[in-house]
């Protein structure tokens, strides 16, 4: 079983610099390895590792283990499947790009790093896994060569914050626990004292909410997304920050739903209890925070890249208020989002990718009417859009029905209002990023495009299938988070394949509504193509100004301001933004170094004078230290 | 071996090994012209010299070298450790010595002046 | 015995001196020709120590080479240490 | 005012210097009795002339006892050499001499300098090669062969140095010792072992100490050309014109 672990990191490191060092070869060749090892990868994953397989390790008078739960293996299926997914569609993607080597040797590197994280079950090679992630992926971020100080900067103090955090924390529960393995951890978390109990699980947490892009510490994620080539950036989205998630969810649902049972045993510890509420509180509200903050701002965006990421951050909200709340349903929910997140995510961002590869542009105010160019993009684009504002058929439907159903259930009533507010606001820009994109007139910069090849297609067009079967048999995927929250500690687990229901005896046959919905699609398209026939085009120039003749500068395009009217009634919301705020600390850090610029005055002499002030102060007083 | 004297034998050697040190310490820290600081730096280093040699001294011995004549007679010799570990120094000192020289010269080259309160490219 | 005294006083005294002229005047090739003196005094000293290695290296290194690096430095800088002096002479 | 703030803080360490030297009596026996060897310096005292045969016990203990520290001392300097190079590096023009701007000096210092230069390098190789005998050795008798080539760097205008010549010099110096130190290491056992070679022979002969003369021998070598290295680097830069 070591060997398989080893096996299939080794395929993936390995093919990271095959992959580098045979794009000095033929670019093309380190495109096919990247494929070869992440799909060779999932294969040998899935024929020859076991759930609940482990093995122990001493390295250095440590012990270490590595294995697969049910919990990690929920999560393998974004990383694997995404990574095969991307890596085939980056093949097309990449083609005419320069330093592909170098592309590749991060992708496949990170998606190991990602393996490796779910394979250990101790700190120190988490960490270390966790290291070589994130450096892959900053890496891929400043692929570009554009903004760099901007976005790459940011996302790499946001990282190190992230990592100094977990660091720290990974330190203090050893000198706790005497021991790196996560299993420890969880066990024996709830002997350690109110303060340190706090402030591990709170640095943890720090560590695991940059890269789910909380809150106030989501300011990283937007560039980062845009900036990246969007065939990493479905990756980036889809299964880097689930690790996060992943994250999240050891620490939320491990120490705590696990364990509160053995605490309010234990009377003397009951302020246990208190320090996880409270956590628990602020994350539900930080998770309903960035998904309302970060459905606001995707409906800003006029560019569609910029509008996944913030939509990106949305969802991860609602992920996180779902962990956070942690009763059943919703850490279902929650574990359903995040698979789910991952494909839909995924095949939108390939989706602009290819939009991109084929137009050169993915501003929404250039382009409109690809509808006949690009069916397939459209359809995959179509269906992961459904799916994410959660409209039935397609899966997005049941994690928010879920979701509601556990907050209501559990008394989150106010969490439920801001959560329904936030999934309404996310029709617009669902919309818009339809209509901008596809709908439309047609431009004349795009007349010549055409759809993007097979094998950028095909990955979007399964994945979006995905949404498709998820919808309409959720138990699907039901059962492995059955089987991952029953390893978390959270025991029967209710679930049905095709039926959805609720503590009030309210059922929704999933499949009755697919075949409802199936009858009216296609009567609504028999009517539609029928009434197609005498659809009028016209140009862009051909519109209606009340006879007011339009100058140049005057900006007929629809996709400006779109949502004005919305917008202005939100106003109010826009105007604290994180990255003020991250200002403000930056200018008063500035005021601080100002005064250390007076004492470390950059003259050497000055220094010279320090160190013998020093030296004296060490003489009169040596009797007193000494 | 100075008999009365040796109050100002150990306050000549000792004396002017501390006022070397200290000597060249203000220049260090004082003069503005980088040539009198890596002087300064020369200095210390040769303050530092004399007083390690000096601590090695002992009354009455020999320089520690067996020449035929008194190689059975095992007179006394000075301590040869500090001369070992001055001779060290004195080479470490020019090789110090010539690298920071030669920044002054490259310095000198690139602000047309050797003076550290003109040159403000590394200070705020 | 007063011979070595009178010896160590005098090469102290001048020790003390070149260095503080060493360190106080202003043009630089003085200053650099007084540290060369000081390595000769110093040379002396060490010989008078007992320590003839280390005077012989003294001698040659500090007297000679250690000198002739900074007067090349001064021919390729400046000579005095005000600046504005320098078009004094010349 | 930094001024007087730098001498009342210097006052108070020279304060403190002198309570210190007052712990170390000038001229007092700290080496104590050399029979016990309770002391560094009685240790080599003692045993220099019985285990190395070498007369000069500095020598003994810069090249033998801490030859590991010469070693590093000799890498220091050809790092410093390298560095100075380095940093006073100048892309030469296509086509450009060597030339190094120094005034044409006169008939007598060029004679005088071309009769003393001889003599100069002879003193130094003497003085290098008695290093286990007399006061001396490799780094002193490389300062003064460095000296005589500055006499005629300084009197001849274009006085030509085999750059390959001192590169190669100061190489072979180089790896002889580090490569006699690793000889000692196949036949003696220790790193820089003493008698691996010649032989220790008796003291006060000029053939004798063991593998101590032959280091001192390439140091003289390598400190030469280092040290002339370093002085030809610094008379090649051409002055401001100003």
């Amino acid at each position: 079983m070591m060997n398989t672990y080893i096996l299939i990191l080794l395929i993936l490191f390995g093919g990271a610099f095959a992959a580098y060092f045979l794009n000095k070869l033929a670019p093309i060749l380190s495109g096919l390895t990247a494929f070869a090892a992440t799909t060779i990868a999932t294969i040998l994953f899935y024929t020859q590792v076991k759930i609940g397989s482990q093995v122990q390790l001493t390295i250095g008078g440590i012990n270490l283990e590595w294995g697969i739960n049910a919990y990690s293996w929920l999560f393998s299926f974004i990383v694997l499947g995404l990574g095969t997914l991307a890596s085939l569609y980056s093949i097309q993607y990449m083609q005419n790009k320069e330093r592909q080597g170098y592309f590749y040797l991060n992708f496949l590197l990170s998606i190991g790093a990602m393996m490796g994280i779910l394979l250990s079950h101790d700190f120190v090679s988490f960490f270390i896994f966790w290291e070589i992630m994130t450096w892959s992926s900053f890496l891929i971020v400043i692929y570009n060569g554009k903004d760099v100080k901007k976005i790459g900067i940011k996302y790499m103090i946001f990282s190190a914050i992230g990592a100094y955090a977990m660091l720290m924390s990974i330190v203090m529960i050893f000198a706790e626990t005497k021991s790196f393995l996560i299993s420890d951890f969880i066990n024996l978390i709830s002997t350690t004292g109110f303060s340190n109990h706090i402030l591990m699980i709170t640095l943890l947490l720090i560590g695991f909410g940059v890269k789910a892009a909380v809150m106030p510490l989501h300011v990283w994620a937007v560039g980062a997304y845009s900036n990246s080539p969007m065939s990493y950036t479905s990756v980036f989205s889809g299964a880097l920050s689930k690790m996060g998630i992943y994250g999240f969810g050891i620490v939320m649902l491990a120490a705590m739903t696990y364990v509160s049972p053995t605490i309010s045993e234990n009377a003397g510890s009951g302020y246990s209890i208190i320090s996880i509420e409270v956590i628990k509180i602020i994350f539900q509200w930080l998770g309903a925070i960035t998904a309302i903050m970060g459905t606001l701002y995707a409906l800003k965006q006029t560019d569609a890249k910029k509008l996944l990421a913030y939509s990106s951050i949305a969802q991860l909200g609602y992920i996180i208020t779902g962990i956070a709340v942690g009763t059943k349903l919703a850490v279902m929910s929650a574990l359903f989002l995040a698979v789910l997140h991952g494909i839909f995510k995924g095949t939108l961002f390939m989706a602009v990718g290819a939009i991109e590869r084929q137009t050169g542009t993915t501003d929404m105010t250039k382009i409109s009417g690809l509808i006949r160019k690009m069916p397939w993009t459209f359809i995959a684009s179509l269906m992961s859009i459904i799916a994410l504002a959660g409209i039935p058929p397609l899966a997005g439907f049941v994690p928010k029905w879920l979701l509601y159903e556990g907050l209501i259930t559990s008394g989150h009533y106010f969490l439920v209002i801001l959560l329904f507010f936030s999934s309404t606001a996310a029709f617009l820009y669902c919309y818009r990023f339809l209509f901008g994109l596809f709908l439309g007139q047609e431009e004349e910069e795009t007349k010549n495009v055409k759809e993007a090849p097979a094998s950028m297609v095909i990955p979007m067009m399964f994945l979006a299938g995905l949404t498709l079967v998820f919808g309409t048999y959720p138990g699907l995927l039901f059962k492995p988070i059955a089987n991952a929250m029953e390893f978390v500690g959270m025991h029967d687990v209710t679930w049905n394949m095709t039926v959805l229901s609720n503590v009030w005896g309210d059922t929704v046959s999933l499949n009755l509504v697919s075949i409802a919905i199936f009858v009216i699609f296609i009567s609504a398209a028999l009517f539609l193509f029928k009434g197609m026939r005498g659809t009028r085009y016209v140009t862009t120039k051909d519109i209606s100004t009340s006879g007011e003749i339009p100058t140049e500068n005057e900006n007929l395009t629809y996709q400006l301001d779109f949502f004005k009217p919305f917008e202005r009634a939100v106003a109010p919301l826009y105007k604290r933004t994180m990255d003020k705020i991250y200002n403000a600390i930056g200018e008063s850090l500035e005021a601080v170094f100002d005064f250390t610029r007076s004492i470390y005055t950059g003259n050497g002499q000055t220094y010279a004078i320090y160190v013998i002030v020093f030296v004296v102060i060490l003489l009169i007083f040596k009797d007193s230290i000494f | 071996m100075f008999g009365d004297y040796q109050n100002v034998v150990t306050m000549s050697v000792y004396g002017s090994s501390i006022a070397l040190i200290l000597i060249g310490l203000y220049g260090v820290l004082i003069k503005k012209h980088l040539m009198k600081i890596v002087i300064g730096l020369s200095v210390v280093d040769s303050g530092v010299n004399l007083m390690f040699v000096a601590v090695g001294y002992i009354k009455g011995g020999t320089a520690p070298i067996f020449s035929p004549s008194v190689i059975d007679s095992k007179p006394l010799m000075v301590d040869p450790v500090p001369q070992a570990l001055v001779l060290t120094a004195i080479v470490i000192g020019f090789a110090v010595t010539a690298v920071a020289l030669s920044l002054v010269i490259r310095l000198f080259k690139h602000h047309n002046t050797a003076r550290i309160d003109q040159i403000k490219s590394l200070k705020w | 015995m007063i011979f070595y005294v009178v010896i160590f006083s005098i090469l102290a005294l001048l020790l003390v001196a070149s260095g503080l002229y060493a360190i106080i005047q202003k043009d630089l090739l003085y200053a650099v020709i007084s540290t060369g003196v000081i390595s000769l005094i110093l040379s002396v000293m060490f010989y008078l120590l007992q320590a003839p290695d280390v005077a012989l290296t003294e001698a040659a290194i500090g007297v000679a080479l250690t000198t002739v690096i900074f007067v090349i430095t001064i021919r390729n800088t400046t000579r005095f240490e005000d600046e504005n002096d320098n078009n004094k002479v010349k | 005012m930094k001024k007087y703030l730098a001498i009342f803080l210097l006052l108070i360490v020279g304060f403190y210097l002198i309570q210190a030297f007052n712990l170390v009596p000038f001229g007092a026996n700290r080496v104590g009795n050399i029979d016990d060897e309770s002391t560094v310096g009685a240790y080599y005292l003692k045993n220099t002339v019985p285990k190395t045969s070498v007369a000069n016990v500095v020598t003994a203990i810069v090249v033998n006892y801490r030859g590991f520290d010469t070693l590093g001392e000799v890498t220091v300097l050809f790092l410093a050499t390298t560095g100075l190079g380095s940093i006073l590096f100048r892309k030469r023009k296509h086509g450009e001499e060597e030339e190094r701007v120094l005034k044409e000096s006169s008939q007598l210092v060029k004679i005088g300098s071309r009769l003393l230069f001889p003599f100069i390098a002879l003193l130094g190789i003497y003085v290098f090669i008695h290093g286990h005998l007399t006061p001396g050795g490799g780094f002193q008798g490389g300062a003064i062969i460095a000296t005589g080539f500055l006499l005629m760097l300084v009197a001849y205008k274009n006085y030509k140095l085999g750059h390959g010549a001192l590169t190669w010099i100061e190489s072979l110096a180089g790896i002889t010792f580090a490569g006699i130190g690793i000889w000692g290491l196949i036949t003696g056992g220790t790193f820089l072992e003493n008698n691996a070679f010649p032989g220790l022979g008796n003291v006060n002969d000029l053939i004798s100490g063991g593998v101590i003369p032959i280091i001192y021998i390439a140091v003289g070598f390598k400190v030469a050309a280092e040290l002339t290295g370093v002085l030809d680097i610094l008379l090649s830069i051409k002055p401001n014109k100003n």
